[in-house]
C-alpha cells in the first residue's frame, strides 16, 4: 500500500516544482497580498503593527486558497484520477499523499516566508520564531481541510471562488489561534502555548477529516 | 546604452555572439575596476554625512542600484517592442536576459533602502510613496519572471511576456503619480546629484558608472548564455527528428 | 461477468437489463449507435458508477481486491501529464499501479522500456507528453496497458486518433493479450480485427434517431 | 491554395514546403500517420498558426475578409456549452457567425431547427450539451457547419466517435457542401467516402512508426 | 460588426446566471472575506471604521479576482474561443465584449452589495451613495484590465495564482483612488471629485487597453 502513497507525494511534489514554479507564485501572491494592504489601509505603523498578524494569516489563508484547486482538478481533467481509483491505494490514502504534497510544497514555503513580509507590517523581529511555528503547525489544516473543498468544486465552474466560498468558514479555528499565538508573543501577553497546542490539534484533525471526506466527494464525481 | 546599439547593428545572433565574446572580458574588468575605485572613494575619501554618520555610504550603492533597476525595465520594455513588432531574433533574449538582472539590482535597492531606512527612520520599511512604487516595480519583474517560466512552449511564453511589459510600462508611470497623491509622508527629494559637496558626488556618479558596466557585464552574459542554451535545445530537438527519421531542417535559433 | 445490470445516468435509465459473461482469453467488442450506452457500462465495470441493479463479478481474481482493481481503465482522457516526457508518465504509472503483493517479477524501468517500443514511442520518450500529436498522445495512453499487469483491459474507443499501423499494433497486443488468458472488453465503432472477440449490440436508446 | 508553406511547432518543422490548391466544388482529403501535421495544417488555414514561410489564398472570396473568416473551423473541440441546451448553442453561434453584411436570407432560428433535423439531434434539442455522449456532441459540433454559410469547411478528424449511420450523414452533407461549390479541407484516418475528393498525404514524419 | 458584439454579452450573462450562480458565490466570496477581517484584525469598533473603505475595496479586488478566469477559460478548454476567432468580429472586440459581460455580472453586483457589508465595519451610512458611485465607476477598470491577465494565463498551469501576481500591481491605482474617495466622504476630508474623476479616467483608459492587451495575449494563444 503504502509504496504507491510516496510515488504519488513524489509525483505532485514534481509537478509542482516543474510546472513553471507554482511554489513562486504562491509566495509572490503572498508578498502582494500583504503589500495591498496598508496600500488600502493607509500607512501608518503603530496600526499596521497592530494587526499585523492578522494580515499575516489572511493573506496566506487567500494564498494557499488560490493554489488548492492544483491538489485534484489537473488529475481530475486529465483522467488521471479515473486511474487511480482503479489502483489499490484506496481512493482516502490518494487523497491523503495529494494533500500532503500541497502542504509540502505551498504550506512550509510560505510560513517560511512570512517573517520576512511581518518586516513589511513592522512586526517585531523578535517574534519571527513564534511565526514561523505556528504557521507550520497551522498550515496542514489548511491543506488536509482544503482538499475536501478542491474535491467538492471538482464539477463545478469556477471553482476557484466556490471552493473559496467553502473552504474559509472551516478555516476561521485556526485563523484564530494562529493570530492569538503570534499576538501573544509579538504583543507580549501570554497564552502562547495554549494556542499552539490548538491549532496542532486542528491540524491533526485535519489529516484524518481532510482525506475521508475528499475520497467522499471524489468518488460520485467519477461517474 | 553601449549593448542596445550593438543589438541593434547586429541581425544575426552569430555575430552577436562573436563580437560580445570580444567585448565581455573588457566590460567586466572595467566594471570592476570602476567599481573598485568608487568603494575606495566612499569609504576613505568621502567624509561622513555630520547627520548620517557612517551609513550615508550605504548610499553609493543604494542609488546606483535603484537606479538601474528603473532602467533595466526601460530595456525590457524596449526589447518587447522589438519582439512584437519587428520580431528580432535578438530581443526576446535581451529581455529574458534582463529580467532577472533587473529583478535583482530592484531588490538590492529595496534591501540596502530598508538597511538604511532602519537607523535613518527607525524602521526598516515605511509606505511612502518612492518606496512602494519601486516594490510595485519589483512585482513586474516577479511577474514577467513567473509567466515566463509557466509556459511550456518558449515562443509562446516569449510573445505573452512582452504583452505584459509593454502594459507594465503604461502601467508604471500611473502607479508612479497615484501613490504620489494617495501618500503624505512623502520623503523630500535630497538632489543629490547636482547640489551636494562633490566629495560625496563624485563617488556617487563613479559608483554609478561602475554599477552601469557591471549591469551591461551580466547582461550581456547572460544573453550569451540564453542563445547557447536555445543551441542545445534545437540540436537536441534535431536528434529527436532524426530519431524520427526526418529530413526536415531544424529552425534555427 | 454481468448479472442484469440496470444502469442510470442523470435519471434516465440508460442500459436496462442487460447480463453477459466474457470468458477468460476472450475479447468483447461493444457497439452501438451513438448514445447506446457503451460508455456507461464499461464505467460500470471500471467501478466509476454503482448500478442501479444487478451486479458485476470477477470469478477467478484475488478475492481480496474489487473487479475494479484488476482493470486497467482507458477511457477518452489519457491520464498523462504534459510536462512530464513520455518516459516519465509511463514510470509514474509502472510505480503506482504495481499491486502491492507482487513479487519482483519484471521491474518498472523494464516494462516502460518495453511498452515504449511496442507502441513505437521510444523516439519520443524524452519528449514532454503535451507536445504530442493526437493520435501519438492515445497511443501513449495505450501505453499504460502495458507497464502494469492486469487481468481486464477496458477500452472505450481505442481506436480513436489512431492511423492504421497504430491501430494494427494495439489489435496484436489485444490479440496477445487474450491469448494469454486475459480479458478485454472494448467500445468502439470501427472493426478492430480481433480474434477470439465476440461482440455485443447495445440497445438503440435514440428513439428518433 | 497554398503556397510554398512551411509550418512550425514549438521551433520544429512540422510541414516543409507544401503547396497546394484545392479548386471550388472539391474536398481535399489530409491523411498521413500521428504526428504527420495534419492537426497543424489546418489550423494554419484557419489561421491560428502564422506560417514560417509561404502563404494561404483564397481566391475568389471577398477580399475585404481574411481566408480564416470565410471558413468553418471543426476541430478536437466543438466549442458547445455544457450548461445550455442543444438548441441554444446552436442558435448563438448561428447569430454570432452570421456575417454582418448579410441580406435577410435564412433566419438563424429556421437554419438552427434545419442543422438539427439533419444531424438527427432533433430529440435532444432540448437537453444541455453537457449530457450528451462522445458521438452526439460531435454531431453537435458538426451542425454548426449548417448554422452559418461559409465557403470553406476545415474538419479535423471529423468522425471520431461517429457511429456509422452519422459518418454516413456527414458525407452526404459534405458532397452536398461541394456540388453547392464549397471547399472542404478534412484529416482522417478512415475513409469518409466522399465524391469529388482528392487525397494529400503528408509525409511520413516518423519513419520509426 | 455591433450585432456579433452583442450577441456575445447577451450569451457570457446568461452563462454567469445559468452556471450555478457566479453572481451568487462572488457575492459569499466577498462577504465571507469582509467577515474575516475583524475576526483577523480585532473588534474595536473605531478602528474598523477607519479602515471600512480599504478592507470594502480589497475584498472586492479578490472576490472579482477569483472571477476573472471564467473570461476566457471556459471558451478556450471547449474550443469555442477558435471558432470566435474565425468570426468577422475582431478579436479585440471579443475580448472587449466578455469584459464587459465579465464587469454586468460581477462588477456591478459586489458594488451593489458593499454598503451592506460597510455595516458590519461601522462605517457611516451616510458615504452609500459615495461608495455605490466610486465602486461602480472603478470596477469597470478591474473587469477589462483583468481580461489581460486572463489571457496571459490561458496556457499557464495553475492560472488562478499566476492571474492574481499579474493583476494585482495592475490594480493599485484604482485600489488608491477608490479608498481616497471614499474616505473623503466618511471621514469627511474633501477631494471627493478629484480621486473620481481619476477612476473615471482609470476605468476608461482600461477599456481600451484591456481588449487590445487581451486580444493580443490571445491570439498566440490559439496556435
Ligand atoms: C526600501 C527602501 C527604499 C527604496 C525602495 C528606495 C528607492 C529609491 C529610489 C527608486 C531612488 C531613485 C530615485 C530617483 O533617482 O528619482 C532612490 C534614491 C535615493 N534614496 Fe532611496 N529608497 C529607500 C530607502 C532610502 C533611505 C532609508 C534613504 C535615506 C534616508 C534613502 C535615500 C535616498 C537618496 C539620498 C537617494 C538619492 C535621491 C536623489 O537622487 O535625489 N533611500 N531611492
Ligand atoms: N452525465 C449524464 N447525465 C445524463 N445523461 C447522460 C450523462 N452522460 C450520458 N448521458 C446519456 O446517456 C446515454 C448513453 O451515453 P453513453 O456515453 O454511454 O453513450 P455511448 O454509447 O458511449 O455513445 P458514443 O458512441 O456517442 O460514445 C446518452 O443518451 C446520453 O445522453
Ligand atoms: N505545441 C506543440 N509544440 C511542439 N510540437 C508540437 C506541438 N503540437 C504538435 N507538435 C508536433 O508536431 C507534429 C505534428 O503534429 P500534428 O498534431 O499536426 O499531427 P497530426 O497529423 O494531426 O497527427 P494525429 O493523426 O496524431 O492527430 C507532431 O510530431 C507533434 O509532436
Ligand atoms: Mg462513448
Ligand atoms: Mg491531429
Amino acid at each position: 500500500m503504502m509504496p504507491g502513497f510516496w510515488v504519488l507525494v513524489r509525483r505532485d511534489l514534481q509537478l509542482a516544482v516543474r510546472e513553471g514554479g507554482a511554489i513562486g507564485t504562491a509566495l509572490g501572491f503572498y508578498l502582494i497580498v500583504v503589500a495591498l494592504m496598508p496600500l488600502g489601509l493607509g500607512p501608518d505603523l503603530s496600526l499596521l503593527s497592530r494587526i499585523a498578524a492578522g494580515v499575516l494569516w489572511i493573506a496566506l489563508l487567500l494564498a494557499a486558497l488560490l493554489s488548492l484547486p492544483r491538489i485534484f482538478e489537473a488529475d481530475y481533467e486529465d483522467g488521471a484520477l479515473e486511474v487511480m481509483a482503479t489502483a489499490d491505494l484506496p481512493l482516502e490514502l490518494v487523497a491523503a499523499a495529494k494533500s500532503l504534497a500541497h502542504w509540502i510544497s505551498t504550506g512550509i514555503p510560505l510560513a517560511l516566508m512570512a517573517p520576512a513580509l511581518g518586516i513589511l507590517l513592522n512586526l517585531d523581529i523578535g517574534s519571527t520564531p513564534a511565526l514561523i511555528g505556528t504557521m507550520v503547525a497551522g498550515t496542514p489544516a489548511i491543506s488536509f481541510l482544503g482538499a475536501i473543498g478542491a474535491a467538492l468544486t471538482l464539477k463545478a465552474r469556477r471553482g476557484g471562488l466556490l471552493l473559496a466560498l467553502l473552504v474559509l468558514p472551516l478555516y476561521v479555528p485556526t485563523l484564530i489561534f494562529g493570530i492569538t499565538a503570534i499576538n501573544a508573543v509579538a504583543l507580549g501577553s501570554d497564552g502562547f502555548w495554549q494556542s499552539f497546542a490548538m491549532l496542532v490539534a486542528l491540524s491533526m484533525g485535519a489529516t484524518v477529516l481532510g482525506p475521508v471526506a475528499a475520497a467522499a466527494a471524489v468518488r460520485p464525481q467519477l461517474q | 546604452m553601449t549593448n542596445q546599439s550593438i543589438t541593434q547593428k547586429l541581425a544575426n545572433p552569430t555575430r552577436f555572439m562573436g563580437l560580445s565574446d570580444q567585448l565581455l572580458p573588457w566590460l567586466a574588468g572595467a566594471s570592476a575596476a570602476i567599481i573598485g575605485y568608487a568603494m575606495y572613494l566612499a569609504f576613505f575619501v568621502a567624509p561622513p554625512d555630520y547627520q548620517q554618520g557612517h551609513t550615508v555610504k550605504i548610499m553609493f550603492i543604494h542609488v546606483p542600484s535603484a537606479w538601474l533597476a528603473m532602467m533595466a525595465y526601460v530595456l525590457i520594455a524596449i526589447s518587447s517592442f522589438g519582439l512584437l513588432v519587428f520580431r528580432h531574433p535578438l530581443a526576446d533574449v535581451s529581455a529574458k536576459a534582463a529580467a532577472p538582472i533587473g529583478a535583482a539590482f530592484t531588490l538590492l535597492a529595496l534591501i540596502t533602502g530598508s538597511l538604511w531606512g532602519k537607523p535613518m527612520w527607525g524602521t526598516y520599511w515605511v509606505w511612502d510613496a518612492r518606496l512602494t512604487s519601486v516594490l510595485l516595480l519589483f512585482f513586474l519583474y516577479l511577474g514577467l519572471m513567473a509567466l515566463r517560466s509557466s509556459i511550456e512552449d518558449e515562443a509562446l511564453a516569449a510573445k505573452l511576456t512582452a504583452v505584459l511589459a509593454l502594459v507594465g510600462v503604461v502601467l508604471l508611470p500611473i502607479i508612479k503619480f497615484s501613490v504620489d497623491w494617495w501618500n503624505t509622508l512623502h520623503q523630500p527629494s535630497t538632489g543629490l546629484t547636482t547640489t551636494v559637496h562633490s566629495s560625496i558626488r563624485v563617488p556617487l556618479l563613479v559608483s554609478a558608472l561602475g554599477f552601469s558596466l557591471l549591469f551591461f557585464t551580466l547582461h550581456l552574459k547572460a544573453m550569451r548564455n540564453e542563445i547557447l542554451r536555445r543551441r542545445v535545445k534545437a540540436l537536441r530537438m534535431a536528434e529527436v527528428d532524426r530519431a524520427q527519421g526526418s529530413q526536415a531542417p531544424v529552425a534555427a535559433s | 461477468m454481468a448479472d442484469t445490470l440496470i444502469l442510470a445516468r442523470g435519471g434516465r435509465t440508460v442500459v436496462d437489463r442487460l447480463s453477459f459473461t466474457v470468458d477468460a482469453g476472450h475479447a468483447l467488442v461493444l457497439s452501438g449507435a451513438n448514445g447506446a450506452g457503451k460508455t456507461t457500462l464499461i464505467r460500470a465495470l471500471a467501478g466509476f458508477l454503482l448500478p442501479v441493479e444487478g451486479q458485476i463479478v470477477l470469478e477467478g481474481g484475488s478475492a481480496d481486491r474489487t473487479p475494479a482493481e484488476q482493470c486497467h481503465f482507458v477511457g477518452h482522457q489519457n491520464g498523462m501529464k504534459s510536462s512530464l516526457t513520455v518516459e516519465e508518465n509511463l514510470l509514474f504509472w509502472a510505480d503506482f499501479l504495481r499491486a502491492p503483493g507482487a513479487g519482483p517479477g519484471v521491474e518498472p524501468p523494464k516494462r516502460v522500456a518495453d511498452a515504449l517500443t511496442r507502441f513505437d514511442l521510444e523516439p519520443l520518450s524524452d519528449i514532454p507528453a503535451g507536445y504530442l500529436s493526437a493520435g501519438q498522445k492515445r497511443r501513449l495512453g495505450l501505453a499504460r496497458l502495458l507497464v502494469a499487469e492486469r487481468p481486464v483491459w477496458l477500452l472505450d474507443e481505442p481506436t480513436v486518433s489512431l492511423d492504421t499501423r497504430s491501430a494494427g499494433l494495439l489489435a496484436a497486443l489485444v490479440n496477445a493479450h487474450t491469448a494469454a488468458g486475459g480479458i478485454v472488453v472494448a467500445a468502439t465503432h470501427l472493426d478492430l480485427g480481433l480474434d477470439r472477440a465476440d461482440e455485443l449490440r447495445l440497445g438503440p436508446r435514440e428513439v428518433a434517431a
